[in-house]
């Protein structure tokens, strides 16, 4: 399984984006930046085919010598946890130029078709790499041209929300590159020669404080991108004031980067420490998860609403990761495809009334299933799927995330699945207010339904929810070889690979008042 | 001891009915939406039948079974789409698509003027679809994908007539007490795992628990039923999340009677049915379910009295008969619980269907102090209604005497003295209640409004039909599960009880007597009704006035809504807005973020009056610089 | 014959009257000749150099030197043609465009 | 060459120089400036560099000056008032340059001894076949790279100019 496929799959997008900034006009623009995004789908779905599910090592992997002198490769592969991120990436950003070419965007298409291609390379890119050098490039790649999406084509207070989306992400990313840098530097020490090679960094030994610094390190730099309680205020600002384009791939995709590095570097590179601190970063989780449905509750803007359920629903990957078990891992990494999938329908939803109307103030709706019956059936689905409905994609990996989370530590589970009605809470709650009631503004009594255009970009959208919600296996059997790889590394550090807990305190309890009677 | 069947075809008809509908149903026109939209439900009672023969073909105990795919693997986790058909489910598959099968043609009737049929038919036939996979599935998690798919229908049905925003608001609030119910629910599945993970044991499926139930302790079995339950009273309408279902009455009327009547929210004693061995080893769960029933079944009789709104005293009235489902399953009677389970499917449903017959001729009207008399416009309607009040209120040979009367002997026989008595008054109170109901509509002088009076008729064919077949079930309905002695016996208990097991009673009792106890309370209550709403009508009045206190308390449903509406919903909004949001959101975290980002601006501002764009003096300082560079190579040479 | 150091000298004085020139003049035309005159000074070090070294090198970077000049001369003076067509003046006073 | 004329020469650069930033009229100032590369030509003649001493005046002194000419004409920029304020400027700026060139003179005193003397050089020192030897050999990536420079240059003053003169743009090329 050699060849360049994965060369191929990461560049064609940066290709892509040189040949658009060639074209005279916009038509041309939008048309060859849409098929220059299809030929990384063609790729990643060849990739999906050829992929070996019994397998948990890398595949398709390249490896070849970039800068010797300090030991960085170009090392790159894919594996269960990271293929089907690639397909999402691939899917999102081609239904994001589908949708944005309709008219979302309205002045200097070109440029906007190149950062979404650049921004896509740089996705693909950090997914794929093994090697952190190369990891912390095509991080560091994909904030610039999101910096651009939102600060030019964003609404409302852009600038602001440009800002802030940067100079909190770069914040975390220093102190990972600190902490990368360390690490290479102590890999030296140990191995006799520096290496950037996830794989080699694997085998140093470190102390206990030391790998306890670099995993804080790590983890910042992760937990502000998935985001994560409380570090998650740049999520509201910059997902409200971007574009509809942006906010797919921001949501879709770029907080996946933050757990995905947790599952890709953080963990696997400090397992100890991961275990040991996994009571905190489980509480953080559930907190996320009540405190960003709460606060959606009481958004008046629908894409804030939106915005702060990705903190909720994050919540939950964060937890199924962090209960360290193979249900509430496999949950993990079948929720971040979900969220992507659900959430970036979500913003497209939103974003299509936005073109409408101009406002995204819950307020100026009510009634809308009246005028847009098509437009209000799909928000219903997407809306179900967000809310893990059974039989539809969500629920597949919030069940397995709290299956997970409540084999690790019972209470945790208990706090989480509050989050399952809080969730249902704020969409419906939003929906009866956009959807239903009277029509109370004269506008919205003639708005247009979904054009052909809009139905095409959200029909793949709703196929994947169905899908994904009836059978998951396909994805589950290629996400588990890798997910019990990393299992193993932890378990074996750690020793517990039983790591149950005793038995839940309730039960306890009422064990004590049926003795006593 | 499993035979194959392809139970499939049950779901996938349904599943067509409603794909065709949803694409296709605006374009096809009524006609169509209408036989497609029924006739799939039809099919599925068909399929369902055909399955029920085959399966009466087969030894007792033995069940049809169907794998479809694969479901969620994770690990050692692993859950199919599978589904199995024993005599439980065939009681219940028969019910829902019988029963639904009548309603959807009633619907034709009843939607005929309405422009929203093909949404009306999606709805419904998602609904049947998820319902039949919650009663079909094999294990906990694929029921629970119905369980939560009746939940939604329950929701877009209620709010079917969106444009008014109160309806939608009530449809809302039936899925949020729902999902809280289901998220006890969720909880009592990831405790079965976590208790059978401990000892090797990965599954969720029926039959594997059934066989494995020994391998939890009774302590964590009891968490697991109470934890179960919870989502039941969500589903179920039972103390304390029966908040939604008499706001649920908003809906279409055929939606009160198959959703809100007959079988979603029977899907909690179904459940407890299904799990029978879990709560078998747990008595303590086992004692909740009765009393929660028991009180439920009073409780809501009391509110039930005064309501005004024909269809709010059935919904109380429902909420009282689930009560008695749940006292029969919670004291080990399974098959009594299911048995009244399924008469109460046929008068429940005729109840509504009557109600929603008496609405659509009065033209949308639901105040009973503005009916009466209306039957003589409407004969056929209150006939067949008043088969359904007989079969209710229990008076033999109807159908419901035979499963009421059994549940309230099971109880007593079973030492729930207690529960009992509860449901005895509560005989007595139903009867009060459905005699008032029936007098208030049809009988005594009219208080129809002048314009309305002119409208009034007799319902369609589509409508009455429905009543006719519901009305002959909700008298013979009852005749499969005689007292045992009298001619076939129990033959209802005998074909269930290889699925639920067989009820033990304490000690002996004569089921005469108690018979003759719980009918002769139900006519105590007949009577006060006749005298108060039929003989001397203002009689009822100045009660109402005498009692001032205790008529308001019921009238305003003991003010349960506005306890919930102060001690959870406000505080919860509240909480969000004022700390969650303002406090810890905007001011705290932003506050740290922007702090920070503003020392920094404010920095810069001060710093950046150095740059005043003049390029002399931007030469300057680099002279200077390099006057400076100079002086330090200076000094090291000159040193 | 005068030794290269007095050459030197004469460079540096040259060179500091140019620097002189770039911040005591306000007409851009002049500051830009001031900076001609701190090349040439430096040109000839650059001879003298060579001269005292005997090499060549020296003058062949004062033929780069006096390359780039003529380049740097036709583009600054076309930026200062733009400058005065846009604001009507060469005084270096008035162009502040780097200001914050 | 005599140390006389090299005294001569050196003040008569001085004073043109000192002509040229002190000259309020441009054009008395330009011809100050074309007055002292002619006079630092001559000293790299002096000083044997004859061909890089005549490149100096007819490119530099020649060429380059004209092209200051034009545009001083072009701008037509007369006799300007005294050029009073900024004393601050002024005198941190005349008294920078003065430590300038206290500092410069202390270097050039100390100079290491080699450069105390000149060496002997040959008789084609200087000379056009021994510059572009080296142009040639030694520097022709340079060489080259200039070219291109010029051509950039050539490119970027017509870009800038082109508005208002079609073809008056300073653009020549040495």
């Amino acid at each position: 399984m050699g060849g360049y496929w994965l060369t191929a799959l990461v560049f064609m997008p940066l290709l892509g984006a040189a040949f658009v900034t060639l074209q005279s006009d916009e038509r041309a623009a939008w048309r060859s930046a849409f098929i220059f995004s299809l030929i990384p789908l063609a790729i990643s779905f060849y990739i999906f085919a050829a992929f070996d599910a019994q397998s948990a090592a890398y595949q398709f992997v390249e490896h070849y010598d970039w800068i010797p002198q300090f030991g960085i490769s170009y090392h790159i592969g894919v594996d269960g946890i990271s293929l089907f991120l690639l397909l999402l990436t691939t899917i999102l950003v081609s239904l994001s130029l589908l949708y944005s070419a309709g008219g979302d965007i309205e002045f200097r298409a070109r440029e906007f078709c190149f950062f979404l291609l650049v921004l896509e390379t740089g996705l693909l890119g950090a997914l794929v790499s093994v090697d952190l050098f190369l990891f912390y490039v095509f991080w560091e790649l994909m904030l610039i041209p999101m910096y651009f999406l939102i600060g030019i084509w964003g609404h409302g207070r852009k600038i602001y929300a440009a800002f802030k989306f940067v100079l909190y992400t770069m914040l975390g990313s220093l102190l990972m590159l600190i902490a990368i840098l360390y690490l290479v530097l102590k890999a030296r020490g140990v191995l006799g020669h520096i290496t950037f090679d996830l794989p080699d960094l694997f085998a140093v030994p470190l102390t206990t404080s030391e790998a306890r610094w670099l995993f804080a390190g790590f983890a910042l730099a992760f937990a502000i991108k998935v985001p994560m309680w409380p570090v998650h205020t740049w999520l509201p600002d910059a997902h409200t004031e971007a574009p509809t384009a942006g906010s797919v791939i921001l949501a879709g995709v770029m907080l996946k980067m933050g757990t995905y590095g947790f599952l890709r570097f953080a963990i696997p590179l400090f397992p100890d420490v991961a275990a040991d601190a996994a009571p905190i970063f489980m509480a953080l989780a559930v907190i996320g998860i009540v405190f960003g449905a709460l606060v959606a509750l009481v958004q008046p803007d629908l894409k804030r609403l939106v915005a702060y359920s990705s903190v909720s629903h994050l919540g939950f990957v964060v937890l199924g990761m962090f209960a360290l078990n193979t249900q509430g891992l496999e949950g993990a990494v079948y929720q971040m495809l979900n969220h992507g999938v659900s959430t970036g329908g979500l913003f497209l939803l939103v974003g299509m009334m936005y073109l409408r109307r101009h406002t995204r103030e819950i307020a100026e709706f009510g009634g809308l299933w009246h005028s847009v019956p098509v437009y209000a059936a799909i928000f219903m689905v997407v809306m179900l799927s967000s809310a893990g409905l059974p039989g539809l994609n969500g629920f597949v990996g919030e069940f397995l995330i709290l299956l997970g989370a409540y084999l690790h530590t019972w209470q945790a589970a208990v706090v989480a699945v509050s989050g399952l009605i809080l969730g249902a809470l704020y969409l419906f709650y939003a929906y009866e207010r956009v959807m239903f009631g009277p029509i109370t503004q004269d506008v919205n009594k003639t708005l247009p339904d979904l054009s052909g255009r809009e139905i095409a970009v959200m029909a793949p959208l709703l196929a994947l929810m169905f899908l994904m919600g009836f059978f998951p296996k396909p994805l589950l059997n290629r996400i588990e070889p890798s997910v019990n790889a990393l299992l193993q590394r932890t378990h074996t550090h750690v020793a517990r690979i039983d790591s149950r807990p005793a038995t839940p305190a309730i039960v306890a309890a009422a064990t004590k008042a049926a003795n006593l009677r | 001891m499993v035979a194959t069947f392809p139970l499939g075809l049950i779901l996938l008809f349904p599943a067509l009915g409603l794909i065709f509908n949803l694409f296709l149903g605006r374009r096809v026109g009524r006609a169509a939406v209408n036989t497609v939209g029924s006739g799939v439900i039809g099919a599925a009672f068909v399929v369902g039948v055909i399955a029920f023969v085959q399966l009466l073909s087969m030894p007792a105990g033995e069940a049809l079974s169907s794998t479809l795919w694969p479901w969620i693997e994770a690990g050692s986790f692993k859950i199919d789409v599978a589904l199995r058909f024993d005599a439980l489910t065939a009681v219940m598959v028969l019910v829902v698509s019988g029963v639904g099968t009548l309603i959807h043609i009633y619907s034709t009737g009843y939607m005929a003027e309405d422009e929203d049929y093909a949404r009306f038919f999606t709805y419904m036939n998602l609904f049947v679809l998820s319902m039949l996979t919650l009663v079909l599935a094999d294990n906990v998690l694929l029921m629970f994908v119905g369980w939560e798919g009746v939940g939604l229908c329950s929701y877009l049905l209620i709010s079917f007539w969106y444009t008014n925003s109160q309806f939608a608001y009530n449809g809302r609030k039936a899925f949020i007490v729902n999902r809280i119910g289901d998220a006890g629910f969720v909880l009592g599945m990831l405790t079965i795992v976590w208790a059978l993970s401990s000892r090797g044991v990965w599954t969720l499926n029926f039959v594997e628990l059934h066989r494995n139930i020994g391998l939890i302790a009774p302590a964590t079995a009891t968490l697991i039923g109470v934890l179960l339950f919870i989502g039941a009273t969500g589903k179920s309408a039972q103390i304390p999340l029966y908040v939604w279902l008499p706001d649920a009455m908003v809906g279409p009327t055929p939606v009160s009677a198959l959703i809100h009547a007959a079988t979603m929210v029977t899907a909690g004693v179904y459940m407890i049915a299904r799990l029978h061995f879990l709560y078998e080893v747990t008595p303590e769960a086992m004692e909740l379910v009765a009393m929660v029933g028991g009180v439920t079944c009073f409780f809501a009789a009391t509110i039930a009295i005064t309501q005004p709104d024909i269809k709010r005293v059935l919904a109380y009235s429902t909420i009282s008969q689930l009560g008695y489902m749940f006292v029969a399953v919670g004291v080990g009677a399974f098959s009594a619980g299911i048995f009244h389970l399924m008469t109460h499917a046929f008068f429940k449903a005729l109840l509504f269907l009557c109600a929603g017959s008496v609405i659509h001729g009065m033209s949308g009207e639901q105040d009973m102090n503005k009916m009466g008399g209306l039957a003589k416009k409407m004969p056929i309607t209150c006939v067949t209604m008043w088969i359904a009040t007989l079969a209710i209120t229990a008076i033999p040979p109807f159908a419901g005497f035979f499963s009421k009367d059994l549940i309230l002997s099971d109880a007593y026989t079973s030492g729930h003295w207690f529960v009992d008595l509860l449901g005895l008054v509560t005989a007595g109170l139903t009867g009060l209640y459905m005699f008032r109901l029936m007098f208030m509509t049809f009988h005594g002088i009219s208080r129809v409004d002048e314009k309305a009076a002119h409208h009034v008729h007799e319902s369609p064919r589509a409508m009455t039909i429905p009543l006719m077949v519901l009305a002959v079930l909700s008298v013979v309905g009852g005749w499969v599960g005689l007292p045992d002695g009298i001619a076939w016996g129990n033959a209802f208990a005998r074909f269930l009880t290889p699925a639920v097991g067989i009820f033990k009673p304490s000690f002996g009792a004569s089921e005469l007597m108690l018979s003759a106890e719980s009918v002769s309370t139900t006519l105590i209550g007949v009577a006060i009704a006749y005298i108060f709403y039929l003989r001397s009508p203002g009689l009822a009045t100045v009660m109402a006035w005498r009692v001032k206190a205790l008529y308001q308390l019921l009238l305003e449903k003991y003010y349960i809504d506005q306890i919930y509406d102060v001690l959870v919903s406000r505080p919860l909004f509240f909480i969000a807005q004022y700390v969650l949001f303002r406090g810890i959101d905007h001011y705290t975290i932003d506050g740290v973020v922007d702090g920070a980002g503003l020392t920094v601006e404010a920095g810069g501002e001060t710093v950046r009056r150095v740059e005043t764009g003049n390029v002399q003096h931007y030469a300057l300082v680099y002279l200077l610089g390099a006057v400076a560079i100079a002086a330090f190579y200076l000094y090291r040479v000159l040193r | 014959m005068a030794p290269p150091s007095y050459f030197m000298g004469l460079s540096a004085i040259l060179f500091c009257i140019g620097v002189a020139g770039v911040l005591l003049r306000r007409n851009i035309i002049i500051i830009f000749m001031s900076i001609e005159l701190m090349l040439n000074a430096v040109n000839l070090a650059f001879v003298a150099l060579s001269r005292a070294w005997g090499s060549v090198d020296g003058q062949a970077i004062v033929f780069f030197v006096m390359t780039v000049a003529a380049a740097e001369a036709a583009v600054g003076l076309g930026i200062i043609l733009s400058i005065y067509r846009n604001r009507e003046t060469v005084n270096a006073d008035e162009i502040n465009l780097m200001r914050w | 060459m005599p140390l006389w004329l090299f005294i001569f020469l050196a003040a008569l650069s001085i004073i043109a120089a000192a002509g040229l930033i002190l000259q309020r009229h441009p054009v008395h100032s330009l011809l100050a400036l074309v007055l002292t590369l002619i006079v630092i030509g001559i000293l790299f003649i002096g000083l044997g560099a004859t061909t890089v001493g005549f490149l100096q005046m007819i490119v530099y002194a020649g060429a380059i000056m004209i092209l200051f000419l034009f545009v001083i004409w072009l701008l037509n920029l007369q006799t300007q008032p005294l050029e009073g304020g900024r004393l601050a400027l002024k005198f941190l700026g005349a008294l920078g340059s003065a430590a300038l060139i206290a500092e410069l003179l202390v270097f050039v005193l100390h100079l290491p001894a080699p450069l105390g003397h000149n060496q002997p050089v040959a008789i084609d020192y200087g000379s056009i076949a021994r510059l572009a030897q080296g142009l040639f050999t030694s520097y022709l990536v340079a060489f080259e790279v200039t070219s291109i420079l010029l051509l950039v240059g050539v490119v970027g003053a017509v870009a800038l100019a082109r508005r208002t003169t079609a073809e008056g743009a300073p653009g020549g090329s040495p």
